[in-house]
């Protein structure tokens, strides 16, 4: 009961301090400073027709590579403290209507999220939504089976792999244009076709296998944790 | 016209959504409670695609409703609803 | 004529959408309410095409077709958990 | 009229803000703890998302329905939608995070009460 009076009396006080701050972000009518830039130029600059995407990739190309490191130290010390502390699984084996769902469905979805990483310089989506919803396909497989076949090393091997290429196409914009994860030398082609973007689309091919393995390696180390019942 | 409308959805969707965010804490199954978050991650993909917002939406859809309820669900059956 | 269209197609999915909500809090089994989530998502869809409608860009269109599949899969994932595998 | 659109957005967030923060502070099933902090975090990126939004503009994705020459007047901030996408991917991640940190610690202690967890206070 204190408890709750106390959380009850912090909250009513951060309320009142959110009501007297928020409205003073006031209603903006234009756009300023770094958006009015990455708007005005970011087309003709990266070739992309998504903005965000440009922004994700080409303009803060960096700090996305540290985020994918953050995404990373956190799927290892999943899968490291169900490793050493295994805590035992018993899946029982799936209903008819499940089992038949796992085996026509994760074709179409594995085509939707392979849609969402190839266009992600054309329409929304990108490497993060693309990724996830491939990782979500491999949880439906895990779905419809009683045991899942452990096939060990291909996750990882796929994962390092992406986040390697990551940090080679960075540098191979060093070597050729001087610049970390400078996109336009490939050429930026025409805004709206499929070729266009320069290192856009290969970054985000990066991205989505590195998103797509690490949330796998996690369902699968959920599944596999090993130990007694 | 579209504004009355947008504005009006805008005010359901936001009051389920804080209805079931108080909803999470006093409902006395966790399962439930785990389904009601779902439903405020799912309502909030809606309300990204209502502020122009589109790749948020896609990834917030895709998370909130399938990796996110995995997890929980996963760690519901590890400790059960006692506590 | 537009106006009515939309203000019908509003209130009938804002009621829905009410309706499935109401039943999401109020139900007293797990199962209640994830039929309940089914429903409110099934609605909630039509919602994202109806927003595409009358922002009149369809490429809005991709979040309620990643939506509709994705929560399929959601409530199969819960539907899974009810039938006592993933322990 | 589009400012009860634009308020009603922040009022939300920040109500779901505040519910997850109550619901950390004061329940005591370590899931349960998750589940309000999941709920702050979707709050959070609401709150992000709102403050690149422009009134009566549209998607910053550019095609045909756009003219090129006035992409400025036509679409919202780019950059807090950027960032919320990298953020909700984390949220999930921090998320699995704490329920198997949670469910090896209430395994230890035999409890899913975080008053009994003695060992991870400090």
């Amino acid at each position: 009961m204190i408890r709750t009076l106390a959380g009850l009396v912090i909250v009513l006080i951060l309320g009142a301090v959110a009501a007297a701050v928020i409205p003073e972000m006031q209603m903006r009518e234009e756009l300023q400073g770094v958006g009015y830039s990455y708007a005005s130029r970011g087309m003709d600059e990266t070739g992309s027709s998504n903005l965000v995407t440009a922004v994700i990739v080409a303009y803060r190309g960096l700090d996305t590579l540290g985020e994918v490191v953050v995404l990373f130290c956190a799927s290892t010390a999943v899968v490291l403290m169900l490793t050493l502390y295994p805590i035992g699984v018993k899946a029982s084996e799936p209903s008819r209507i499940v089992a038949f769902t796992a085996k026509v469905l994760p074709a179409p979805i594995m085509l939707f999220g392979v849609y969402f990483i190839a266009h992600s310089h054309l329409s929304p989506g990108g490497g993060f939504p693309g990724g996830t919803v491939i990782a979500s396909t491999f949880l439906l497989v895990m779905l419809g089976s009683s045991s899942v076949p452990d096939r060990n090393g291909r996750l990882p091997a796929i994962e390092s792999l992406a986040g390697l290429s990551f940090g080679l196409l960075g540098f191979w914009g060093i070597m050729t244009a001087g610049q970390f994860l400078n996109n336009a030398f490939l050429g930026t082609g025409t805004p709206g076709s499929i070729i266009s973007g320069g290192l856009i689309p290969l970054i985000s091919i990066a991205i989505g296998a590195k998103v797509a393995s690490e949330f796998s390696g996690v369902f699968k180390a959920f599944r596999n944790s090993g130990g007694e019942a | 016209m579209t504004e009355t409308l947008m504005t009006a959805i805008v005010l359901t969707l936001g009051g389920m959504m804080v209805a079931a965010g108080i909803a999470v804490l006093f409902v006395r199954d966790l399962l439930s409670a785990i389904i009601i978050t779902g439903f405020v991650s799912l309502s909030a993909s809606v309300m990204f695609l209502l502020m122009d917002a589109p790749d948020v939406a896609i990834t917030e859809a895709s998370i909130g409703a399938v990796l996110a309820t995995m997890i929980f669900l996963w760690g519901r059956g590890k400790i059960g609803d006692d506590g | 004529m537009s106006n009515t269209f939309t203000s019908i197609l509003f209130g009938l999915l804002g009621g829905g959408l009410l309706l499935a909500f109401i039943r999401l809090l109020k139900g007293q089994h797990g199962t209640d309410r994830a039929v309940a989530l089914d429903t409110a998502t099934l609605i909630s869809t039509n919602l994202l095409v109806f927003i595409a409608f009358l922002e009149g860009r369809s490429m809005l269109i991709d979040v309620a077709m990643v939506y509709s599949v994705l929560s399929f899969l959601g409530v199969l994932a819960i539907a899974r958990y009810l039938d006592g595998g993933l322990r | 009229m589009s400012t009860a659109f634009y308020w009603s957005i922040a009022g939300t967030a920040a109500g779901l803000i505040l519910v997850g923060l109550w619901g950390v502070l004061t329940r005591k099933h370590v899931l349960r703890i998750a589940l309000a902090f999941t709920v702050a975090d979707t709050g959070a990126n609401l709150l992000l998302v709102w403050s690149g939004y422009l009134p009566g503009r549209t998607a910053p994705v550019i095609d045909g329905s756009i003219p090129a020459s006035e992409i400025t007047s036509a679409v919202v901030d780019p950059l807090p939608q950027a960032m919320v996408l990298t953020s909700i991917v984390i949220g999930v991640a921090v998320a699995a995070l704490f329920v198997v940190v949670g469910v090896l610690a209430s395994r230890r202690t035999g409890s899913a009460d975080v008053r009994r967890m003695k060992e991870l206070r400090w």
